[in-house]
């Protein structure tokens, strides 16, 4: 049995990864004796950075996206969100739900104010610990703008993004702004 | 958890995003800047807020007045809760398997702080009883010192628990009876199978003392309710029975039972009996009963049936004055209703539980609807005290 | 902590029930130090006899009653049951779906068979130590005749009577025949 | 558990009752006599029976014939399934905590007899993925004989189970890659995000090699459906984009893969490109494919729409085949669905989960539709190998 290695592992690199390091030194630092390929993901900002520099058509999402309401599926920040709003659960739009935890690593979008006509990065944070939260029907989304399989694992929102905390049990996702894609 | 908690919150930083103030000025707005994560917290507990049971995973915290959803607490089928007197605490008594539905069985009190909602403390409980939930399967007395948890394993008996020190006390057995209706303070009563309450006293220092009191109704013939009322303040108990009446006491070591009036005949009806083809305006629900307790004004479920409708949905509730032994008004619900609850306040909301899963919240003071909206509520729903 | 204690109590008792030995009995012998009180139930046919000796009105759910599909609510055996019917879920009306187990107690009702017009003691035995069937919502029953508080634990279907099983957990009810009532 | 069980099941007599053969008779008709409880078993798998997830709590097994309930067997949202290639087993990978949503976490693998669906045995495992259920979490090979589970802790690996000696044989990283498509026997590949596979052969002596093909497919171009298809029994995966390109692989340490062909040129269409504008049919869903491998006909979830539409629900069914590479015909679903599935018989039946938590079952020689059930079902569904 490996499961203290993997525990171990586990929550060194999501503390790792929440400080911000890069997973390609952390993974080549953990010296598994096992398989290291080239493919190893970006750090999310880098990657959604690398995503931008292609050019940018507007999407279904985000030419129906609106700015006032993010307790509804097509407010501007969920093109990529899959799961329960925590703004309808007690939080908010990166605001927990009280007695849930947010989640140290995340997953990443890139969605389209259209405020401003900008491009930003999301943090998709899921708040943890809790049982799922029983909220409206409408406040359950799963937009799909540039969402990738699991092997690109901070693109995918089939994840439950709850590692590092004090139980991996899913709650509800947050849509917190990290910065401009640009 | 607590301290991972902890350290997270002290990391996330207060940054705001203010939103741009026009949306196509001709000059670019200044990006928006990056936020933090944060955790939310409760303001103190308001009388207008709700908590029903919904699905099979939670009770939803609901603020009456707008409907939003302001927080989880999470519960199975078999957990019951108690919000304290001061509104500070919930408890949460819960019963799990470690692998879902086998391996090692846990049965917990857990302490929520009502501000955080975060789970302060939970405590290793002997078996719990698993039946329907109620009220009546666990409560705390006037005080908040003493939590009484009912057991059934399948013999009758009730955990009692030292809430500041958050140990067991004991457990006592209560053979024949069961369910807990909290004195004032220092003890409760159960109802018994031959229609005799049993009363047990917790001393200072731990010990049980029991008496018995002489039946006061026929478990055969027209038993009290499982969900009668308990005012923990007073120490009063409101005694129901299926048919319809309702008994006032007042609990301790020798319990005081006035006589027994009837809902129907309140309603200058005539008193329902027991007839199984005797139509009548009956109580019925897995909640049937609910009360102001700053007028003393009784809430019950009523549905037209013969006697054995005890589980079914009301289509109206009652408000009935406990002291004048008459009623207010009948109040017609959006649809059939399970559960009703009441806030504890002078302007006070009541909420139905639907059949359909709808959450119904009246106005009492207008009598107007103010929500009908589904949010799968189930069998239970637990209003401020 | 009384754990262990309760634990063998419960044990023993409902060994002890399950094989027909007085609950009033068992409980004087197990010498608790506590309560004692003279409203002990009756052995469950004992009291389903008793019920019977006043005179019986038929019922609203006896005169709808029917005889020919145990899959439906008012199949007369139903006539207080709370739960979901095990014949929706692989089992049928006294036998427990694979993979589960009938609990060696029960509670009892009962219930007139519209074709002989006898009534008939009804053993409503649950299936545990399985999660929740999911049957269509024809097959979730709450009927209530003569169906009696908790405090008369043999007469009340609130209870999950999964006493005795590898695990307490409910998975559906049946409404096995134990006799007549007469 | 299991002593017990079989204690029960020895008490019980196999009494059966039997129904009065005449309904009023003049002369009283016998009283019916008592039964005993009793725990049903099942005959043989059909190749019909069908095991959507339904609700949050189970795998219910369904006779896709007439629409009963064969069984349940427990599973929560983070659980996963598979049915062994001979059909006598069907084995689980669950997670859970003590305590519902807190308390020790236990990743298992649980064993269950197809027909007494009882628990056989369970293992301990390292930490699962958890993510959105799919086949491709866990598989077995076609001998039945090595397990895969999908591990990401954050960090990508699989937990290699001996599946006679029911033991973790190793944990093997796979960094960079995810999932697991297994081979005919002794090995799997997982999907990396390159758009090369890596390829993990495990030993009898337990070690494991690994290889890496060079990347086929791009991921930010267009890349390949995590719910792409293995065919265990020969070692073939189908490997599926976003946009509707498949690719047929044999699996092994140095993988072959032929070149791709369009779904929708298939069917007389242009091929669909990666446009965020461009409107084609396009597969989609949770799990948007199948296939009958007696015939190697692929059915794909198929709805109208632009690029990045991969999770929408499936209008149509499009019955495609693989090895002319054109479209066989297409069915319109009863209602939109999210999940497809077919009985691996010559008189198919073809599943589809609806949106609306509908089991349609659609006979795919009549193309009738015989089904179209609540049943609460879910994000997958399972038929016999």
């Amino acid at each position: 049995m490996t499961e203290s290695f993997f525990d171990r592992l586990g929550e060194k690199l999501t503390r790792k990864m929440a400080q911000g390091i890069s997973r390609r030194s952390m993974i080549a630092k953990a010296g598994s004796a096992a398989v290291v390929t080239s493919s190893l993901p970006l750090l999310p900002v880098q990657r959604a950075q690398a995503a931008q520099a292609q050019p940018a058509a507007v999407s279904d999402f985000d030419r129906r996206a609106q700015s006032t309401d993010p307790t509804k599926c097509d407010y501007w920040r969920h093109c990529a969100i899959d799961g329960v709003l925590c703004g309808c659960c007690g939080g908010g739009v990166h605001t927990c739900p009280p007695g849930t935890q947010p989640s140290p690593v995340s997953w990443i979008g890139t969605c389209r104010n259209p405020v401003d006509n900008r491009s930003y990065v999301i943090a998709y944070r899921d708040c943890c610990g809790r049982t799922l939260c029983n909220s409206s029907p409408d406040c359950h989304c799963n937009t799909e703008d540039r969402e990738l399989p699991v092997y690109r694992p901070q693109a995918n929102n089939d994840i439950i993004w709850c590692f590092g905390g004090s139980s991996a049990v899913y709650h509800c996702s947050t849509a917190a702004l990290v910065g401009q894609a640009e | 958890m607590t301290g991972w908690f902890r350290h997270v919150s002290a990391m996330v930083a207060s940054v705001v995003v203010s939103a741009p103030a026009v949306a196509q000025a001709a000059e670019p707005s200044p990006a928006l800047q990056a936020e933090q994560s944060d955790v939310a917290q409760l303001p103190a507990m308001g009388a207008h807020w709700v908590f029903p049971y919904t699905r099979t995973t939670a009770i939803t915290i609901y603020d009456g007045d707008n409907g939003h959803v302001l927080g989880t607490i999470p519960a199975t089928p078999l957990a019951n809760n108690v919000i304290t007197p001061d509104r500070r605490t919930i408890y949460v008594t819960e019963t799990s398997w470690s692998l879902v539905d086998h391996g090692d069985r846990h049965d917990m009190l857990q302490q929520f702080d009502a501000r955080t909602l975060e789970r302060v403390r939970e405590l290793a409980l002997p078996p719990r009883a698993l039946v329907g939930r109620k009220q009546q399967n666990f409560d705390v007395d006037a005080n908040g010192k003493l939590g009484f948890i009912f057991d059934l394993s399948p013999a009758s008996a009730v955990t009692v628990v030292d809430l500041s020190a958050f140990r067991v006390v004991r457990t006592v057995d209560i053979p024949g009876c069961a369910l807990v209706f909290p004195w004032q303070s220092g003890g409760f009563s159960s109802l018994c199978g031959d229609g005799s309450l049993t009363n047990v006293a917790v001393g200072t220092d731990g010990k049980a003392s029991v008496t018995h009191s002489k039946p006061f109704f026929s478990a055969d013939g027209d038993p009290v309710y499982e969900q009668s009322l308990a005012e923990r303040a007073k120490g009063d108990a409101y005694f129901i029975t299926y048919s319809g009446k309702v008994m006032k006491a007042h609990l301790g070591p020798q319990p005081v039972i006035e006589p027994a009036w009837s809902i129907q005949q309140a309603a200058g009806q005539p008193a329902a009996g027991t007839g199984v083809q005797e139509l009548a305006w009956r109580p019925g629900g897995t909640q049937p009963f609910a009360m102001s307790y700053y007028n003393h004004h009784l809430f019950a479920l009523m549905h037209t049936g013969t006697y054995w409708t005890h589980k079914t949905a009301g289509t109206e509730v009652w408000e009935l004055d406990t002291q004048a032994h008459r009623l207010v008004r009948r109040i017609d619900l959006p649809a059939p209703a399970k559960v009703v609850a009441v806030s504890q306040d002078e302007k006070p909301l009541l909420y139905a539980n639907g059949e359909n899963g709808n959450l119904m919240v009246i106005d009492l003071q207008s009598g107007k609807t103010l929500r009908n909206t589904h949010i799968d509520a189930g069998a239970m729903t637990v209003t401020p005290p």
